[in-house]
């Protein structure tokens, strides 16, 4: 392949990629509010557009033409470059999850991945590892008392979840043999690892949500007490991009959770990619079906739960996996 | 498997002595008896394997990894089962297992059977790495642990004075021999660069020349060492003072073993003792002497326990008679006969004393033989064989050791080791006699209580005493007998070693034992006869008497020449110089250090960054030093 | 083209370093420092390392600064006076002296000893083949078990100890 | 692919950054700051190990960064608590107050 092809390539899927990603984020605000209506029995937004479909778009608008407000005692660099810190890793995590087989176009062979990297799965616990910067660093900038504190939750919350997510994706490696997304897609050909790995795919799943701050594991924000922890002193776009990141994470982690356990693209009849997307959506689904349904944990709760219940689970399904693999 | 051998004794001995008082006594007994049967049973099967193998390559080995690796030196793990080996391990296995079942019933009154057992399979096990080592250093090993459990079993009873000091004498005695011995092994290490066996043995011709002073000297080191080990002049002392110890113990360490470790070593050690004549020359003359000496003390003992023990020093002098005179196959197989006999002898005698209730002076005995059958039986046919009777096994070593005597020139050797044949006949029936035989001088109190021993104690009574009356058989006829045989690829063919004519050899054994029977009827006439006839001997001659019962007054001259001066001048030592010198360098140290320490406190800040910076100066100054030096 | 990746990652670790002992402020310490991280994790990437490249920044700066960010708000440290305001000149200036001397220290041998460097065995092509992320498992799991494990020892003693220490 | 940059590069880098640390430990007086820079210092040694492992073609030197990390890793958590329990004796992180190794 010529460099210069190879160069195009690149680009056209990153903007490809990032482009539909940011779609999905503002369309998923709109669906979130849709099945949350749904779920309460009432309409969700009607008014712009038909069934709300240009909310989004409203809402964007809005936010754009927003002020400005930074506090007083804030830390002015820190609070300005937070939301940013929290933006990016959520996005470019999304750069080593195949989303689709190979596929020829113009003579050449196209894989439907970013970048096949042989590391995939430690790069993206690497930059999910950062989200919680842009979180922390928020709240602290704040200087609010209440940000400080969703802060300060958010990091003990995801130091302690991310262990067990960690943990819990080891059986998919150790089943796959290989570190990169694309092989470990390539290892479920004959069967998704959801069947041999049910209770990682359950500790993943749950420290996936916990990962993204949604509910039931949203302390960081938790109106009701800490009304709405760490970006309670955020506006306008700042404020859209706190909340773009939430949405992204979800995307990402629901695109890990379905290259990992569910197959990734692989499905009969349908092309890859739309596999991929039903899985996908499916997921964000479950993510909106979750808040929708259960109530918010307690610190204690969380904790306990994450350090006494999920932690020696995980482990102990890394025991069974390796007699299991050791066995085969 | 052969490194089993030591290790399963070892094991035993970690077992009982660090949870034995915890179990029941039958299941220490269990444990102590059942390690030696294991020990015993491998040797067993090592020999039967030994035996199959061709006769050139009868030798196994096992190594258990390196030990010390400096340089070029190594010292390995390592074990070696050729047939000298091979018939030390059955010996030491097989009287030890005995002695471990007869203990079983004379230690069963003890508090500290536990400590006695695990003592006696350490002992064991000590032995068996010392008969079975494949290098110098690690038989030395042996040879200090068997040291050491001899000075902890003769101390066994350590609330005795006597028996304390007794034990600190035998290892004091020792540590000269030791001594020795390692400057021996050092030298050694210079000459060879090796201590095993296999290239130190293989190289001596090439690394000594015959007759050299080197080989000489090496070779009396090595002796010095099996002298102080094997109670030979003039570092017999211990000996007799050893019996102290639980009569067990006499048994196996003080006769059937351990003091034999130095004719082990010297057998082993054959082929450099081969090259220095003169050494050979002075191991068979200190044997010889040794030999009459210890008989005549044995004369006029009334100790029935250390008459055994002089004994045993004599018996050791003819072995070292017969190594000396190159016949080695012969002093092994005394020394194997011996085991047997003189184990016996001892529990024979452990079981009077035990049927006395610690009753040691025969004086107070007599005409036991009514209360004690099969002790007094199995005594008199370990002092048959001890005092060289036909066809009793002691006869069969003896008449080869002093025919090889008579066959080597040294003929005044061989008169010396007839004149103690009839000794030896004459202390052990006047022994026997006084015990068994005749009036009994026991009290009506003891009398009542007197019974004979329990099985366990009969038993190893009974076998020993079938092996004492047969396993002289092994070696005849003299000379090329299956024993010597097995033996003869260990050893050089010995330079002295002469035909000789079998009508010159049936003359110098009958010699020998008509010399016994005389003394055996000397015996009967002097002590069962006329039982006042010896009081006006001793009358008559009441210099030799007192010199004689009083040991020559070797003891008291050691007391004076050695024991006092060193215990005067460590007197004047811990006096003068401890409380002047070493507390005072002790006491001013110390305060040099508490002033020098106020002065240092100072500098104390217990603030960390003065301690970094500090640290970084530190490293500064020393990366400087390796950046800028090269 | 190595040199073009090397020079900025370098010029950054250096600023970043820099700033961390420089700045007032010790959440900005660790931002910089967190910095440092990636720059050195990028370093690690030119020099063959992927897998340590990451671990560098799952490790360093997804918890080991998180949890120092976290100590840094808990304890709500204030700003420290400027470093040329502070009492105790003299142990400064010497401090100051001993790291000039240092670096030299460092810096001078280097010239001597890479000429003196020895190639061992290839490891370029079995990377390109097995993948660095699989070379070091398989040490890891061979050479080095009894390390690893005792590692692991360490961290569950770490983990005890700071929970003994940190607990009111 | 051959090494353009040179190890000596590397090495200088290593020996800045490990100076830059010692410098940090020296002059600041924060507890944490200093901590901070013993990192600087440890990163700075891992360096050199990769920059090794690189250029004497052994995987070795990566094995002992690993270790480095984790031990890194103990050692901070263990850290880290020590300096909380010394901030609720002390009511502060400055090392010149705390002395309480003073003889």
């Amino acid at each position: 392949m010529p460099e210069g092809a190879f160069f195009v390539i690149m680009v056209t899927k990153i903007v490809v990629v990032f482009g539909l990603m940011l779609l999905s984020v503002s369309y998923l605000t709109w669906l979130e509010r849709k099945v949350i209506g749904d779920i309460q029995v009432r309409l969700g937004p009607m008014r712009v557009g038909p069934h709300g479909l240009l909310q989004p778009i409203a809402d964007a608008i809005k936010l754009l033409f927003k002020e400005e407000i930074v506090p007083q005692a804030a830390d002015r660099t820190l609070y300005l470059l937070a939301p940013a810190i929290a933006l990016v890793p959520a996005f470019i995590s999304f750069a080593v999850i195949p989303f689709g087989d190979q596929v020829r176009f113009f003579g050449q062979t196209i894989d439907l991945v970013i970048t096949d990297v042989n590391i995939g799965l430690l790069y993206v616990f690497g930059v999910a590892s950062l989200g919680v910067y842009g979180i922390v660093l928020g709240g602290w900038a704040s200087n609010n008392k209440y940000a400080l504190l969703g802060g300060l939750r958010s990091s003990a919350q995801m130091i302690s979840y991310e262990l067990s997510l960690g943990l819990s994706v080891i059986g998919v490696v150790m089943l796959s043999q290989s570190l990169s997304l694309v092989e470990i897609v390539g290892a479920q050909t004959r069967m998704w690892f959801i069947l041999l790995q049910p209770v990682g795919f359950l500790i993943f799943l749950i420290c996936a949500v916990a990962e993204v701050n949604r509910a039931p594991f949203d302390l960081p924000e938790a109106e009701t007490e800490l009304v709405a922890g760490f970006h309670v002193e955020y506006s306008s776009m700042k404020f859209a991009m706190y909340f773009m990141a939430e949405y992204a994470n979800m995307i990402t982690v629901s695109a890990m959770t379905t290259t990992l356990f569910l197959g990734g693209w692989r499905g009969p009849w349908l092309p890859p990619v739309v596999w991929f997307l039903i899985k996908l959506y499916l997921l964000i689904f479950l993510f909106i079906w979750l808040r929708g349904t259960l109530p918010r944990f307690r610190y204690d709760q969380l904790m306990r739960f994450g350090w006494k219940v999920l932690l020696p689970v995980a482990l102990a399904n890394i025991v069974v996996t390796a007699v299991f693999v050791a066995l085969r | 498997m052969i490194w089993l051998i030591p290790v399963i004794p070892l094991a035993g001995s970690l077992v009982v002595g660090l949870i034995g008082r915890r179990m029941p006594r039958m299941l220490v007994a269990v444990i102590a008896c059942g390690a030696a049967t294991c020990s015993l049973m491998l040797s067993a099967m090592s020999f039967a394997r030994l035996l199959l193998l061709p006769v050139e390559g009868r030798q196994l080995r096992a190594s258990l990894g390196s030990w010390i690796a400096s340089g070029d030196f190594s010292v390995s793990f390592g074990f070696l089962f050729d047939p000298l080996s091979a018939i030390m391990a059955l010996v030491v296995c097989g009287v030890g297992l005995l002695i471990h079942i007869y203990s079983i019933g004379y230690m069963t009154e003890d508090r500290d059977y536990p400590r006695f057992f695990a003592l006696l399979n350490l002992f064991l096990a000590e032995m068996l790495i010392l008969v079975l080592a494949d290098n110098y250093l690690l038989l030395f090993v042996g040879w200090e642990g068997v040291g050491l459990c001899s000075y902890l079993l003769i101390g066994f009873w350590f609330e005795r004075p006597a028996a304390a000091s007794a034990g600190t004498k035998a290892f004091l005695v020792n540590r000269i021999g030791d001594g020795a011995i390692v400057v021996g092994l050092i030298w050694m290490i210079l000459l060879f660069g090796s201590l095993d066996f296999r290239s130190v043995l293989m190289d001596a011709p090439t690394v000594l020349a015959y007759g050299s002073v080197t080989a000489s000297i090496l070779t009396l080191l090595l002796f010095i060492g099996a002298t102080g080990k094997s109670a030979q002049l003039p570092l017999y002392v211990w000996l007799p003072d050893a019996m102290e110890g639980p009569t067990p113990v006499s048994a196996l360490i003080h006769a059937a073993t351990m003091v034999t470790a130095g004719v082990y070593l010297i057998a082993r050690s054959a082929p450099l003792f081969q090259l220095a004549p003169l050494s050979l020359d002075i191991v068979a003359w200190i044997g010889g002497l040794t030999a009459l000496y210890a008989a005549s003390i044995a004369l006029v003992q009334t100790d029935i326990k250390r008459i055994i023990a002089y004994s045993t020093i004599s018996q050791l002098g003819y072995m070292f008679l017969g190594l000396g005179v190159g016949a080695y196959a012969a002093g092994v197989f005394h020394l194997m006969t011996h085991a047997f006999f003189k184990a016996l002898l001892f529990l024979s005698a452990g079981s009077v004393i035990h049927a006395l209730a610690g009753e040691q002076d025969m004086r107070r005995m007599g005409g036991l033989r009514k209360y004690l059958r099969v002790t007094a039986w199995s005594f008199l046919v370990g002092a048959l064989a001890n005092a060289g009777i036909v066809p009793f096994a002691g006869f069969w070593s003896k008449d080869e050791i002093l025919a090889a005597a008579y066959a080597s020139g040294h003929w005044p050797l061989w008169a010396i080791g007839c004149l103690t044949a009839l000794g030896t006949g004459l202390y052990m029936f006047r022994l026997y006699f006084l015990t068994f035989e005749g009036r009994s001088r026991l009290d009506a109190h003891t009398l009542g209580h007197i019974h004979e021993a329990p099985w366990s104690m009969r038993l190893p009574l009974v076998l020993l005493a079938l092996g004492s009356a047969t396993v002289g058989f092994v070696g005849v006829p003299p000379g090329s007998g299956r024993l010597q045989q097995f033996l003869g690829q260990v050893f050089p063919v010995s330079a002295h070693e002469v035909a000789i004519e079998p009508s010159v050899e049936a003359v110098l054994a009958v010699t020998a034992l008509a010399m016994a029977i005389g003394g055996i009827v000397v015996a009967y006439r002097y002590y069962l006869v006329d039982p006042h006839r010896p009081e006006t001997l001793a009358a008559r001659y009441p210099t030799l008497y007192r010199t004689l019962f009083h040991k020559y007054w070797i003891d008291e001259l050691y007391d004076a020449a050695v024991v006092r001066p060193t215990v005067n001048a460590a007197r004047t030592l811990s006096e003068v110089f401890d409380a002047r010198m070493v507390d005072g360098t002790v006491n001013g140290v110390a305060a040099l250090v508490n002033r020098i320490g106020s002065l240092l406190r100072r500098l104390q800040t217990g603030q960390v960054p003065a301690y970094v910076l500090s640290i970084v100066v530190g490293a500064v100054v020393l990366l400087g030093y390796l950046a800028f030096s090269g | 083209m190595e040199w073009l990746m090397f020079v900025p990652l370098a010029a950054m670790a250096l600023i970043t370093a820099t700033l961390v002992i420089v700045l007032r402020n010790p959440v900005y310490c660790a931002l910089s420092l967190v910095g440092t991280f990636f720059a050195l994790s990028g370093i690690y990437l030119l020099l063959q390392a992927q897998f340590i490249a990451v671990i560098q920044v799952i490790v360093y700066a997804g918890a080991i600064m998180v949890l120092f960010l976290f100590v840094v708000m808990l304890l709500d440290l204030g700003h420290e006076r400027p470093l040329w305001l502070q009492r105790d000149r003299p142990r400064l200036l010497i401090g100051v002296g001993a790291v000039v001397l240092l670096l030299l220290e460092l810096v001078i041998p280097v010239g001597s000893w890479t000429a003196r460097v020895p190639q061992g065995s290839s490891t370029s092509e079995l990377m390109g083949g097995v993948g660095n992320t699989q070379l070091v498992g398989r040490l890891l799991f061979t050479e080095f078990l009894v390390p690893f494990e005792i590692t692991s020892v360490i961290l569950l003693i770490a983990i005890i100890g700071a929970m003994v220490l940190a607990r009111r | 692919m051959t090494a353009t940059v040179p190890l000596s590069a590397y090495l200088i880098l290593s020996a800045a950054l490990f100076v830059i640390g010692v410098a940090g430990v020296l002059i600041r007086r924060n507890v944490l700051v200093i901590f901070m820079a013993i990192e600087l210092m440890l990163n700075a040694v891992n360096l050199t190990f990769v920059a090794f492992a690189r250029f004497l073609r052994s995987m070795d030197g990566q094995i002992i960064v690993l270790f480095v990390m984790a031990v890194a890793a103990a050692e901070v958590a263990v850290g880290l608590a020590i300096i909380i329990a010394l901030y609720r004796n002390k009511e502060s992180a400055n090392v010149d107050e705390i002395n309480l190794l003073k003889g």
